[in-house]
């Protein structure tokens, strides 16, 4: 067993072994696997990143696809075949409206604090709604904010992506116009009120965005 | 009872039977900024060019009908008809230039950009609900293979190790009770000369931790005592040109070896 | 969602979808499923064991294969990638008290037997101690004792020395040295002791060395 890994200290695996490799790889697992992980179960000196291409191509216009989740990589069905699938198909629990908008505001947000997500629904968000989204691990903590009392953030996880079929968080849909057309602003209320503080400035949500993203590695 | 409502913006038949239902649905808004998008829509107009003096109308009315009809509201919506109507009449008086506050405008544009905003995030939020779902339109892999973890464990030992252990059980019987009859404190003459006899065998860097006495290394005020001994005991042995010193950086373990000559 | 299976009512979907559909039906499925069943949740017409067979052939020398099962079908990884399905973790450990001081009896009186250390020690030796000594290829067996019972010796290895920096056991410190280290507490133990029966004289001891030399030449 050890052989194949010390023979590849001297030479990596010729590239068709080496996406045959990522296939076994990516098959055989249900979450998706970064690059980095690849690399390290493959025999040294082998490049995921090049056979994952091979095999993304591959794949296309199949009925499995090799599909991009955050910075991980997945085989996933062909959306269009899931009719086939409603044996396997179990019931998610129904969000309440609540839930979904929360679960919306993190996405198109993040990070961003209770207190933010109570000012743009207009109502408290309750402890059950929280907690429901983080049991099924489509949001987690970020980091806390720096500002008085140092609230805990909330940022969408690379499970969310994987859920929604999003590549990145960049990907959610309206996104970019969103952005243009100045919604995703954390804008304070006239007069100077106590959310100047807990609010971030435009630039640092920019910034936390992308970093998300950069974040799951 | 709304007669003068109709005024306002005279309602077709539907909207009149939805403003009747908003009614016993009080309870079913998520908060007066909900009940303030419900109430937008009668407008019909793009939330961007909304009026939100007729919005704060319709809300007061809406909270008076309520209040007539003797339905309990909660605090929030009696906070919220509080500030529409203040904000009425900032929009409708004209601006005292002593006030210092923000001026009518301002405090509509604001509630306008929020009621776009929550509009703005309840169509994302149904975007995302209609994209294609894993376990519903797409599916993960059925029968993943379990990854076994190997592990591979390297024991280490050094020299120093194996002469502390040979001589702990050589000297089993006499040696514990030594130590425990002790004071707690390791003076610089007994470090010292324990320094002096173990160096000989220092050939490699080796953490000046290592060479604490047996029985020495577990009570902190002992180890304490020792470890400071045998630091201040390792740099006599430096100045004398018996032994080397290095750190690698600040706070982390200092490493003595035998100063090779020639 | 129901439409492609009202249209199947009067159209089989062609061979190339059919393909696609044992694809993903084989990959999200949880266990083996015959073709019986495939023919059932593919829609109207479809034969699964002709596009089973196309599939089957299509993944040949793949990273993945389709294989049976029973009465099912099923994909598995190529059994010689079974090795990528591992993940190997590294970690160094101190030896434990217990082998550490077994391994230096066995340094200082080589050759020596288990009773031996045990009596040196005052406990009992655990046998995962031995064979973890024996694993780590620092100790191995010597000749037999040539008294009663005829017990086995234990002797340290090339690879002892090697690890420890050492030309030959006979280069680590004498007893006299110890104590003259401080290491070994230089006071006679109270009279009449155990110790000097069953541990050799420094003289005794060399010779031990000599002949534990000899055995590994």
């Amino acid at each position: 067993m050890d052989e194949p890994i010390e023979e590849s200290l001297f030479e990596a695996p010729p590239e068709g072994e080496q996406e045959r490799m990522v296939e076994a790889i990516l098959f055989a697992t249900a979450e998706p696997i970064s690059v980095a992980e690849l690399n390290a179960r493959m025999p040294h000196g082998a490049e995921a990143a090049v056979a994952l291409e091979t095999l993304r191509k591959r794949y296309e216009g199949r009925g499995v696809a090799v599909v991009k989740v955050g910075d991980g990589w997945a085989m996933r069905t062909a959306p269009d075949l899931g009719f086939l699938m409603q044996k396997e198909t179990f019931e998610t629990r129904k969000l309440s409206r609540a839930a979904i908008e929360t679960l919306a505001i993190v996405a198109y947000h993040q990070p961003v604090t209770r207190a933010e997500i109570e000012e743009i629904r207009g109502v408290g968000v309750s402890r059950g709604t929280v907690d429901q989204l983080l049991e099924l691990e489509w949001i987690r903590f970020g980091r806390r904010r720096m500002t008085p009392g140092r609230p805990v953030t909330f940022i969408v996880t690379p499970g969310f992506l994987d859920h929604f079929g999003l590549e990145t968080a960049r990907d959610l849909p309206g996104l970019k116009e969103l952005r243009a057309s100045g919604l995703l602003e954390n804008r304070p209320p006239p007069g100077g009120d106590v959310e100047d503080d807990d609010g971030p400035t435009d630039d640092e949500q920019t910034d936390m965005f992308d970093e998300g993203d950069s974040d799951e590695t | 009872m709304s007669e003068e409502q109709f005024e306002l913006s005279p309602m077709p038949v539907e909207d009149r039977l939805a403003a009747e239902a908003l009614i016993v649905d009080v309870d079913g808004f998520e908060g007066p900024l909900d009940l303030l998008l419900v109430l937008s829509r009668t407008q019909k107009v793009d939330l961007r060019k909304i009026s939100v003096l007729q919005l704060a109308e319709q809300y007061l009315k809406f909270v008076d009908k309520v209040k007539k009809l003797r339905i309990e509201l909660a605090a929030d919506y009696l906070v919220m008809a509080a500030w529409l109507a203040f904000l009425k009449s900032r929009l409708l008086l004209p601006p005292d230039p002593s006030d210092e506050g923000p001026s009518g405008e301002e405090l509509a544009a604001h509630l306008a950009f929020q009621l776009e905003r929550l509009q703005a995030m309840r169509e994302s939020a149904a975007r995302i609900m209609a994209r294609d779902q894993l376990g519903r339109d797409f599916f993960a892999r059925g029968i993943p293979e379990d990854v076994t973890r190997v592990r591979r464990v390297t024991y280490t030992a050094t020299l120093l190790d194996l002469m502390q252990a040979y001589a702990r059980t050589r000297t089993k019987d006499e040696f514990r009770p030594y130590t425990m009859d002790r004071d707690r404190i390791l003076t610089l003459e007994q470090a010292l000369d324990r320094m002096r006899g173990l160096i000989g065998f220092a050939g490699d860097w080796t953490d000046l931790s290592s060479y604490l006495p047996e029985g020495w290394e577990v009570d902190p005020a002992m180890r304490r005592s020792a470890t400071a001994a045998t630091f201040a005991a390792s740099l006599e042995l430096a100045k004398s040109g018996a032994i080397e010193l290095r750190q690698g950086e600040v706070f982390s373990p200092i490493e003595i070896r035998k100063k090779t000559h020639g």
